[in-house]
């Protein structure tokens, strides 16, 4: 085959890959020479912001990271904590937010293929999948149609591969409407010492490629998901990448079968950046050299260059490295699999990355170079202008309503607050056995198999708190994660986050960044949680809108004994009520606040970390002595909210008659979101201990009524304020979600 | 008016349907399959509009909905049903 | 009890099935892998739920011709029990060991949730342990499960006593509202004139874990394992 | 040879799909659509065959694999590609 001229590398040229004349002087001066077309096009997404943490990296390296369970920290493919009994849990959470917004099927679904090969390269199988999920407002056709693709892609794939998608979270916002957000998130358990890192080491060992055949997808992927988006992004749609998850099981059966073998040396996916990425890594982690014969590379379409080949971001593919004279027994189990598999190239000493095409030498690059070379940028920040305004705000210009009857029904029928269970039911989350608490209350609970351990996963981000001030929203971002994990009965063991901002050459943006990368750090640390991954996705941003700052959190948490999990919902009538926690007036960014079609403003609920900590450990202790019935945390639409969803979220739909006694105006009382509260319930008989413990806790406690009745009952100082039928309310909840969806059929 | 709508994946797109049927039909005895391509194809009565209004309005419902044309291509026929 | 369960490229309640003969009910159970050619003698073929092939063109249609299924083929038609569960049904219809066959759903989404299920016959090794007009709960999960057969075969289905769970609500009505996705007559799971091969969309073996809140799967289990 | 094949649904058999798209279209403001069908297209490329036995064989394909005959109708047409 002859292979067509290379075209002059112009300026324009150079701009068309991202790169600044700044940095192609730093690739002359590092090469010596001027880079040939492929390597101009290497540069590019290794020097993306997606692959080089150019603008971040400087802040994440202020995040705690260790911790007497962490086996593996950020910088692999996904952190490793370990849970005791010789095992560990290994995850990651993702973003896969650009290409879902130019297709979200297979945008959302790719995005779950790349988070699970990210989890069993390392050697673990996945247990359980997580969606975080932002869009526009529901009222929007286009916004419809996003977010029904995004789950029907999220669906297609995880439910193939047939790794459960047991939870999540979703958010509308006109601000994510020309910037969608899909995160996601995977766990897997591994054996603590069975780890495999994405290192090629063994000068001479096979570099092996398996999975999907080579194909034009996704060129540029990762240079495109680092760039705004403007009126050009029709024209580059055809990077679409599709997933075939089908291919992804016999993948991952494939992989962790040869992983029982002691002579695979390194693993790494081919996600961003393909088949670049994974070698250059690879070889960057070993501090050795890469040669390759890209003829060899399994091809789906003909005339595909080197350029194609190195930057494709065909999915389903993975690179292994094993021992020398392994390579026929490793491909022979990749075949049975019906797996494509060839070995591409081996392990070299002298930290090049060679490659040939054609029998001719089509790459030669320093990895060092490549890799740690990139201009270090340190980007301005500055204080946003917008701040001093929305936070001078205060809830005394707000007419306090008469009752709540009314802005309770509304809040319930609110697409943030209403019932996600159209979403979850679309996702299979039960498959092999492991889901002890299915979605539907606070956090999931997962069975750790073969133990008598679990695991209780939530992820969550009010971004709203986060415009409003992003170190204390960054900070209620990850204690009301850890509450929800707490609130099922599980000990926060390790934190993973997903960053989403907007443009970070704005320094406004960036200083919302490093506010945010703070307040994480700080809670963090406080909380004695370590971070172990994580993954930031910049430039959310369109025509200099850029959404809300979006820190997304997940919490893993540990339950030794997995029959003391705990749900939030009410478990029969004659059952006390309780509240953990004290209410202030805290109306700022409150969901209350959006009904009311007040615009985003006022200062966000004040967390007190001591205060929330103790909160907490109260919480847990009385789960884990089975002393409480329930528990739920009070987030969105606040404590009148939490109260109604512990009525109907359950398999039972119960009642309740609720006093509340208070000077906090009403509204704050119903619906203000303040920090570190948890609605409990529980027997007549352990009233007296709570009381006790939250004495001795420090912690303010009261109880607030019982369960029982047809009827949603709250008065405050003796005066009715609610009185509905609970099944009435209950229906609002659960339709209101299924109502718009059915909108677009 | 009948419209009869073939959507098909653009080139160059993976097509894992057409890939496994494709396997299944070697491995089922046929060597001499070498390639499958697997798409849809719709057809929709019309009622109430010209031939010329058809023509337009059928490309539009290809546009919007029946065809993702960001990894689809659809063609169409339209035939008088009289 | 010998078991069997099958892999296929693709399935993935394999491993529950297996989970739960072998651990939870103690029976002895083994792997096939759908390239074998021969079978052993076994007393329980399980076709587990999953996505065989990707689900592919169909679901069950490229799976059925796996090279095992020749063998388990002849295995059912000379009496042997084989429970297809949810993509396991899917290929048992697509395979003609049942009939009918299994459409998108009406809805045109997957559903996963729990359901409840009417147990019209007991007359079967698999619903031997439950009251005729017994209510189950145990949970779907699945995008094709619209059982459609033709009216015809429909009556010859009734008129044998071959419909073995319909989707009801929790009194046990059965009718339009009680249907997840659009199956002729709310069928949930059918069996072969001779009542050794069964085919159902519900997953038992996703709550006969006594660990759970839920566990009427082992209601089908127990059947099984008595009956044997 | 290039085999080009439709698959649809049998007469009877209720087509959910069909009808989801036929609402949807309806909504989207083209109310002169008064039902739609919809099947699968495939094409097929065959090597090292003559015609008649591709005719044969392709029809052997639909029956076994292909379509689900309980459910659906086939039709094929065969193209050199010389
Ligand atoms: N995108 C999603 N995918 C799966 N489950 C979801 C999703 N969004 C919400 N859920 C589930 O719905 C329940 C309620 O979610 P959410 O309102 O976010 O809870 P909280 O306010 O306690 O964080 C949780 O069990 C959650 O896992
Ligand atoms: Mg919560």
């Amino acid at each position: 085959m002859n292979s067509t001229p290379e075209p002059p590398l112009t300026e324009a040229l150079i701009a068309e890959h991202g790169l600044t004349p700044a940095e192609y002087q730093r690739i002359q001066e590092l090469l010596g020479r001027d880079p040939n077309l492929t390597e101009l096009g290497i540069f590019s997404v290794m020097w993306s912001e997606h692959c080089s943490y150019k603008s971040s990296r400087p802040h994440l390296k202020t995040l705690p990271t260790e911790g007497p369970r962490v086996i593996q920290g950020p910088g692999e493919n996904a952190g490793v904590v370990d849970i005791g009994d010789g095992l560990a849990v290994v995850f990651k959470i993702e973003s896969h937010n650009h290409p879902s917004f130019i297709e979200p099927h297979q945008g959302a679904a790719t995005g779950v293929g790349g988070i699970m090969r990210d989890i069993f390269t390392m050697g673990a199988r996945p247990l359980a999948l997580l969606d975080s999920l932002r869009f526009g407002e529901l009222s929007e056709p286009h916004t419809r149609y996003l977010f029904n693709g995004v789950v029907a892609g999220i669906s297609a794939y995880g439910n193939c591969v047939g790794v459960p998608t047991v939870g999540g979270d979703i958010y509308f916002d006109a601000c994510y409407s020309g910037n969608i957000l899909v995160n996601v998130f995977c766990l897997g358990v591994a054996r603590a010492d069975k780890i495999f890192l994405g290192k090629a080491g063994g000068v001479g060992n096979p570099i092996l490629y398996v999975g999907a055949k080579t194909g034009r997808d996704g060129i540029h992927g990762a240079s495109m998901a680092s760039a705004e988006f403007d009126d050009a992004t029709e024209e580059k749609r055809p990077t679409v990448q599709v997933g075939d998850p089908f291919t992804e099981k016999l993948l991952l059966e494939a992989c962790l079968e040869i992983m029982k073998k002691d002579w695979v040396v390194g693993v790494q996916d081919m996600g961003a950046a393909g088949l670049t990425s994974a070698s250059f890594e690879m070889a960057d982690r070993a501090g050795l050299g890469i040669a390759i014969d890209l003829d060899r590379v399994p091809l789906r379409e003909d005339g595909m260059t080197a350029y194609d080949i190195m930057l494709s971001e065909s999915q389903e593919r993975m690179v292994f490295v094993v021992e020398q004279g392994r390579e026929e027994e490793a491909m022979a189990i990749f075949r049975r699999w019906d797996l494509d598999t060839a070995v591409i190239g081996q392990v070299t000493d002298d930290g090049f990355l060679r490659a040939s095409k054609d029998g001719r030498p089509a790459i030669n690059l320093p990895i060092a170079a490549v890799v740690e070379g990139a201009l270090k940028c340190e980007r301005p920040t500055r204080r946003p202008a917008y701040l001093d305004e929305v936070q001078a705000w205060t809830a005394e210009s707000l007419a306090i309503p008469d009752r709540g009857d009314a802005m309770l029904k509304e809040l319930l029928g609110s697409p943030n607050i209403a019932s996600k269970h159209s979403v979850y039911e679309q996702y299979d989350h039960m498959v092999r056995l492991n889901t002890l608490v299915l979605p539907g209350s606070d956090a999931t609970v997962i069975r750790v198999p073969g133990t008598q351990k679990a695991l209780a996963i939530s992820v969550d981000c009010n971004s709203r708190f986060c415009y409003l001030d992003p170190y204390a929203g960054a900070q209620a971002a990850v204690a009301e994660s850890c509450r929800n994990v707490v609130c099922s009965g599980g000990e926060p063991i390790g934190v993973t986050n997903c960053l989403n901002f907007g443009n970070p050459e704005n320094p406004e943006i960036m200083w919302q960044f490093e506010q945010a990368v703070r307040g994480l750090g700080d809670l963090c640390q406080i909380f004695d949680i370590p971070v172990v991954s994580g993954n930031v996705s910049l430039y959310n941003e369109t025509k200099g809108e850029a959404i809300y700052p979006t820190p997304t959190i997940a919490v893993v948490g540990l339950l030794e004994d997995l029959t003391r999990y705990c749900t939030q919902w009410f478990k029969a009538a004659g059952h006390e009520i309780g509240l953990i926690g004290a209410t202030r007036e805290d109306l700022g960014g409150s969901e209350y606040l959006k009904q009311l079609g007040e615009p985003l403003r006022g200062k966000p609920p004040a967390l007190n970390p001591e205060v929330e900590k103790r909160v907490q450990r109260m919480c847990l202790e009385l789960i884990r002595e089975g002393r409480i019935e329930s528990a739920h945390d009070c987030s969105e639409g606040g404590l009148a909210v939490a109260l109604a969803e512990s009525c109907f979220s359950g398999p039972e739909v119960f009642g309740a008659v609720i006093g509340l006694a208070s000077d906090v105006r009403q509204d704050a009382l119903l619906f203000g979101e303040s920090h570190s509260r948890i609605v409990i319930s529980f027997t007549s008989g352990q009233r007296e201990e709570i009381q006790a413990r939250a004495q001795q806790s420090a912690v303010e406690f009261a109880v607030l009524g019982k369960v029982g009745g047809s009827r949603f009952q709250v008065a405050i100082n003796h005066q009715g304020c609610i009185d509905q039928d609970i099944r009435m309310l209950a229906d609002i909840w659960k339709q209101a979600l299924t109502r718009y969806g059915k909108r677009l059929d | 008016m009948l419209a009869k709508i073939h959507v098909t994946l653009k080139k160059g797109v993976l097509d894992p349907q057409g890939k496994a049927v494709h396997h299944a039909l070697n491995d089922l005895g046929y060597p001499e399959v070498e390639g499958v391509q697997i798409g849809k194809y719709m057809e929709i009565r019309l009622a109430g509009v010209t031939s010329d209004e058809a023509e337009k309005r059928v490309q539009e419902m290809c546009e919007k909905l029946l065809a993702n044309t960001v990894i689809e291509s659809y063609r169409y026929t339209l035939e008088s049903t009289e | 009890m010998k078991c069997g369960v099958v892999v296929f490229p693709g399935s993935n309640c394999d491993h529950d099935s297996y989970h739960v003969l072998k651990h939870l009910y103690g029976q002895e159970t083994h792997w096939i892998w759908h390239k074998d050619q021969v079978l052993e003698p076994f007393d329980l073929i399980v076709l587990p739920g999953g996505f065989s092939y990707g689900d592919y063109l169909r679901p069950g249609a490229i799976a059925r011709f796996s090279p095992i299924m020749k063998a388990i083929i002849k295995y059912a038609n000379a009496g042997g029990r084989v429970l297809g569960i949810c993509n396991g049904f899917q290929i048992l219809v697509e395979s003609g060991l049942l009939p009918g066959a299994l459409r998108r759903n009406a809805s045109q989404k997957f559903i996963c949730k729990y359901v409840h299920l009417r147990v019209e016959s007991n007359q079967t090794p698999y619903t031997s342990r439950c009251e005729k007009n017994a209510v189950l709960k145990i949970p779907v999960a699945h995008a094709d499960g619209g059982y459609f057969v033709e009216p015809e075969t429909l009556k010859a289905l009734e008129d044998q006593d071959r419909i073995i769970l319909r989707y009801s609500d929790a009194a046990g009505r059965s009718d339009a509202t009680t249907n997840p996705n659009g199956s002729v007559g709310q069928i949930a799971g059918v069996a072969n004139a001779e009542k050794n091969v069964l085919g159902m969309m519900p997953h038992p073996e996703r709550c006969a874990d006594p660990l759970w809140p839920d566990r009427d799967g082992r209601y089908i289990f127990d059947s099984l394992i008595h009956s044997s």
